[in-house]
């Protein structure tokens, strides 16, 4: 994925519909800039993002997840953000203590009113990963996919390349 | 002879004539506790229930399994012969709604920690051991043409090191003396694992995970581990692969531990189940002194105090919340 | 040596949407490769295994039959990730099939017999294909009466209506419908398939009974059918099991000495009842 | 076959098994992590003779625990598929224990057959048996009773026996005959054979034989719905390690690893013992317990295999009996149910 210079992070954000998404929202209507590495996922609310979510990411080659929910006392069904924040510190600390990079997992609370505030957490992020480099500790090896350096005469080599839509062949209504 | 009998023969003693009790005045339909195994360096877990069974009942230093494994989903009323672990764990599953309290009667036994047959393998490998004596704080091991002692508390199991509730917590019955409790856990380990460069606790784990051929022993064993479904079996979605890729089994090791957070007793009965020694009490332990540290939380302790996820506080640490 | 493990392709030529509550939809597939044709010869009862690639492979009975060469039909309950990916699949889609597999009902057997066909809900596919098999011109003269008892749990879940109407016109069938639950304009029986049997009340003298279905309404036919006097050996049964290889190797549908898929998935209760094993009902 | 008989005298061995290394993968017991492996070696010192088993079975090196069967890139109307290359060099898998080594025939019996598997075909025949008689079982050990022997050629095509300051070779095959003009092998001596064979007898004589019902399949059969099942399986945590370490089960799913419609059709162990093996996706399970599953286990090892492929499912190697943690003695069981009334 990396060719060094031409090496761009990838994160993913989970965001809560009520506060971090529309701050999100904000800063883009009020035409903020800020770096174009984040790919923005909306949830209802931080405490729905299963860790999975997270590691799944990290499986899948992201380089940072970035999760963000209301500040503290503000969440709209009142108390998801709380959860979340006990199981996100629990996380955070295993991932880290497994060797995962400090940095690659992170919280943030950005309300609705917070364009600025949301645009900043995404600058800081990305600067830091980019500094980390490319994630490659919890990569899942992709799949080699098909005819990959060796295909084996002795098997059988299934091709086909016929067009998506032939013309349809008349079908037997013999038997209904 | 004329030694007194060990301590373990009496507590023995004690857990037949309590059973037998049980089962006779129709209190239990089934006492669960340990009898002696097929091969040396064995006790392993047994239902008896019948009163002519008692006498299969044993206590010794290798009742190493986790009856409370057994409670969940069982309708019978159960007598269940109780280590420390094991009583914390019975906590956490009555809090958890798995068994109600009235449906366990807890005898339990103070633990002077159960013996790590690999370790006692290990010490007079490659000869074999035909037999075992516990005699107070020494373990006599008995080959064909040798026999030694050595002291018991060499040979303990790496999760009975760290006890520091070796003493039942819930116990209906207690059975035996108790034992001199450790203040803390100070986590030794898991400092020294954190000062680790990152990389270095990578390429650890990573050697680690890869040794496991995911059998899921660790998860079966645990008595906490209760789910019908576990994430490694649903399909939609399939959060992991099924193959011994790294990726996946280092995420099924890091969600295996993180799902016990805050509920894990540290009974050390998954790294005893793992046929190839992977160190899977690294990623509980490191659990388990977060929730301590951030939470001040240890589990199995009170059947009031509500687990540390399913609750919070206004003023949680959140020093790790990014602020730009 | 042939790898049984590779499938060929086969592509979606229609889609046809079986349920009112779209969870049952019928695949029309042709085959791409000529010699794939040519090798794929079955008998009704037989099943495939289809490939999502990407999701992975489920084996489903072939609807479809013989007669109608060509291609292959497989209807598919939307219930995993696999059926789910098929569900979402387009005319022109490419999917994998390995196969045929499986025995399949044995035609030899009922010959010039009368044969009594019960099925339930989705289990109906496969005798779907027999039907059609034996009321095609070729066949028909070699069989005897022909009745097919069909229940669903309510109108709008029975499969393949367009045949049902058709066989409904037919003299040389008998077709008796019937739900657990009737809703406005249904005029068929109301009731439950082994109920219905009872009161069809098929004559077993030189007749076959075929049972496919949940196994509930397997559990509860099977006296029905012991009552109206059909002996164990007259009785078939097509099984399910979670069959992944469909070639008697990966173990998951050992039933006794027998591997469902490779054995079966048709079995007499004679057999049945021979069987060590999870297969009594 | 002692016609065929060689010696390799120890000091040679080490020799040999270099020559072995220059043009085949090795496979032999190491010591890795304080467990004793089948690891393929790069060097002949780390190889440990003086063991009692590996803690895997050598199954793998023939049915590995993952193996990719296809790889495939599938577009709109369009899939394009290949068969990765087989195995180029052959393999030794030396030292192994006679009880594994006829594991490898049962396997062959399962993969074998009319509807061959391919990949195991293809790995079995470059695949060399160099096994390695047992003079000192451990407790544990019941190959005897199950129709092998610490020292059964059976499955080998070497066949190692310890003499001493000597290994008496048997020849089980006539693929090795390559192997067999190595300079390390001499005619086997007349006190050599007499001495193989004695201890040979004394090892067989040293095991205890298991007390089993001498029908075991019929009579397994009449006990499907003993209620017996239920006390027998009733401390099994359903954990696979029985299975996966188990050198003839052989159960395995197939299933897709892949990114959109790009990816590898791939083979995984499987094992009886978790309830997903036979769970419809409909959620109907015909194996919903423990119970059910623990019978499968040993139904289809000592009945229903010995039905369809006309040999045990155990060989008696005994790694069940160590590993599992709440110690569910095989042995124990079967003798149990070899003891058990017949219902009427």
């Amino acid at each position: 994925m990396a060719e060094s210079g031409t090496w761009e992070p990838k994160i993913v954000a989970f965001l809560c519909n009520w506060c971090s998404y529309a701050g999100a929202d904000l800063a883009g209507t009020s035409r903020m800039q800020y770096a174009p590495n984040v790919r923005i996922i909306r949830v209802p609310c931080s405490g729905r993002v299963d860790p999975f979510f997270i590691l799944s990411s990290l499986q899948k080659g992201v380089d940072g997840v970035l999760v963000s929910g209301c500040h503290p006392g503000e969440c709209h069904y009142l108390t998801g953000n709380y959860s979340a924040r006990r199981k996100f510190a629990l996380l955070k600390n295993l991932l880290e203590f497994a060797g995962i990079e400090e940095g690659r997992v992170q919280f943030s609370w950005v309300s609705a009113s917070e364009g600025v505030r949301f645009a900043k957490v995404i600058e800081k992020m990305t600067a830091q990963i980019r500094d980390l480099g490319p994630s490659k500790k919890l990569v899942k090896t992709p799949p080699r996919g098909p005819l990959h350096a060796a295909v084996n005469k002795r098997f059988e080599s299934v091709l086909t390349d016929r067009p998506p839509h032939p013309a349809p062949s008349p079908r037997d209504g013999g038997e209904g | 002879m004329s030694e007194m009998p060990s301590m373990e023969t009496f507590v023995t003693t004690e857990i037949r004539e309590t059973a037998g009790d049980l089962l006779r005045k129709n209190k239990v339909q089934v006492v669960i506790g340990f009898e002696r195994g097929s091969i040396p360096l064995r006790s392993r877990p047994c239902f008896v229930r019948s009163e002519k069974d008692i006498d299969r009942l044993v206590w010794d230093g290798f009742c190493e399994n986790s009856v409370a494994r057994y409670v969940a989903k069982r309708d019978e009323k159960m007598a269940l012969v109780a280590k420390g672990c094991d009583s914390r764990a019975l906590v956490e599953l009555i809090k958890e709604n798995q068994v109600a309290r009235d449906q366990v009667i807890i005898i339990g036994v103070p633990c002077r920690g159960m013996i790590d047959r690999s370790r006692v393998e290990a010490l007079v490998a490659p000869r074999r051991i035909l037999e075992t004596e516990e005699k107070e704080d020494l373990l006599v091991l008995k080959g064909s043409d040798f026999e030694e002692t050595v002291p018991r508390s060499d040979l303990l199991c790496d999760s009975c090191r760290t006890c520091t509730h070796p003493n039942p917590v819930l116990a209906d019955i207690l059975v035996g003396e108790p034992v001199v409790e450790e203040d803390q856990d100070p986590f030794d380990d898991i400092e020294a694992f954190d000062a680790m460069r990152p990389d270095e606790r990578w390429a650890y784990l990573r050697n680690e995970v890869n040794k496991c051929i995911r059998c899921y022993a660790c998860r079966n064993a645990c008595p906490l581990c209760y789910c019908p479904e576990c994430f490694v079996d649903t399909t939609l979605p399939q959060w992991i692969g099924k193959s011994t890729d790294t990726s996946d089994t280092m995420i099924f090791h890091l969600v295996r531990a993180y799902h016990l957070a805050g509920r894990c007793v540290a009974c050390g009965a998954c790294e005893r189940a793992c046929p190839v020694g992977v160190d899977i009490r690294k990623l509980n332990r490191k659990l388990l002194k977060d929730v301590r540290d951030f939470f001040g939380y240890e589990a199995g302790l009170s059947l009031d105090e509500a687990c540390p996820l399913a609750t919070f506080c206004p003023d949680d640490p959140e020093a790790f919340i990014m602020n730009p | 040596m042939k790898n049984p493990y590779v499938p060929f392709p086969m592509r979606i030529e229609d889609i046809i949407v079986e349920t009112e509550d779209e969870n049952v939809k019928t695949f029309d597939v042709s085959f791409v490769g000529k010699e794939d044709e040519e090798q794929f010869v079955y008998t009704p009862g037989q099943f495939a295994e289809i490939s999502v690639f990407g999701k992975g492979e489920a084996p489903f009975g072939m609807a479809s039959t013989p007669t109608h060469p060509g291609r292959l039909e497989f209807s598919v309950s939307k219930i995993g990730l696999v059926t789910g990916a098929l569900h979402q699949m387009e005319s022109g889609d490419v999917v994998g099939v390995r196969g045929p597999m499986g025995n399949g009902y044995p035609l030899e057997t009922f010959k010039g017999k009368n044969l009594i066909l019960i099925g339930g809900g989705f289990g109906f596919s496969t005798l779907r294909s027999l039907t059609n098999f034996i009321l095609h011109d070729s066949n028909r003269g070699a069989y005897g009466n022909l009745t097919v008892i069909y229940g669903a749990r309510k109108p709008g879940l029975l499969l393949y209506k367009k045949d049902l109407g058709a066989w409904q016109q037919r003299g040389d069938l008998q077709l008796h419908l019937t739900v657990d639950k009737g809703e406005n304009g249904w005029q068929g029986h109301v009731g439950f398939v082994p109920d219905v049997t009872r009161s069809v009340g098929p004559n077993p003298k030189d007749a076959y009974a075929v049972v496919c279905g949940p196994p509930a309404m397997i559990h509860f036919s099977l006296p029905v059918l012991k009552e109206l006097g059909f002996q164990d050996e007259k009785i078939f049964l097509s099984l399910e099991m979670r069959m992944k290889c469909g070639i008697g190797k990966c173990g998951r549908c050992n039933v006794g000495s027998k591997y469902i898929c490779s054995d079966g998935p048709v079995f007499s209760q004679a057999e049945l009842t021979q069987l060590t094993g999870e297969a009594h009902f | 076959m002692f016609s065929s008989a060689r010696i390799v005298r120890k000091d040679r061995l080490e020799g040999f098994l270099e020559r072995l290394l220059e043009d085949r993968e090795v496979f032999a017991p190491v010591r890795k992590g304080g467990l004793v492996t089948l690891e393929m070696i790069d060097s002949v010192r780390d190889v440990i003779l003086e063991y009692e088993n590996t803690k895997e079975s050598p199954k793998a090196a023939v049915f590995p625990q993952r193996e990719t069967l296809f790889g495939y890139q599938a577009e709109k109307g369009k899939v394009a598929l290949d068969v990765p290359r087989g195995k180029e060099k052959e393999q030794v898998l030396f030292g192994i224990r006679p009880c594994d080594a006829r594991g490898l025939l049962l396997l062959d019996r399962v993969f074998g057959g009319d509807c061959g598997d391919p990949y195991y075909a293809e790995k079995r025949a470059k695949t060399l048996v160099l096994s390695l008689g047992c003079v000192n079982p451990n407790p544990t050990c019941f190959c005897h009773s199950m129709g092998g022997g610490p020292c059964s050629p059976e499955g080998s095509d070497l066949f190692f026996l310890d003499l001493g300051d000597r290994y008496m070779v048997e020849v089980g095959s006539d693929k090795c005959e390559a192997l067999l003009e190595d300079e390390a092998f001499e005619d086997a001596d007349e006190k050599s054979l007499a001495l193989s064979e004695k201890i040979r007898k004394e090892t067989e004589a040293s095991m205890t034989p298991l007390a089993l019902n001498e029908n075991l399949k019929e009579h397994l059969g009449r006990l499907f719905d003993d209620p017996a099942w239920n006390a027998l399986a009733e401390t099994c945590l359903g954990c696979g390690i029985c299975t996966y370490l188990c050198p003839t089960c052989h159960c395995f799913d197939l299933c897709d690893e892949a990114e959109g419609g790009t990816g590898e059709r791939i083979r995984v162990w499987d094992s009886c013992q978790f309830p997903l093996f036979t769970q419809q996706a409909s959620g109907f399970n015909p194996r919903p317990t423990v119970k059910e599953r623990f019978r499968q286990r040993i139904m289809h090892k000592f009945s229903y295999l010995p039905e369809t492929q006309a040999m045990l499912g155990c060989v008696g190697c005994g790694r069940c009996v160590i590993e599992c943690p709440v110690n569910l003695d095989i042995r124990e069981v079967m003798t149990s149910l070899s003891e058990g009334t017949v219902p009427a």
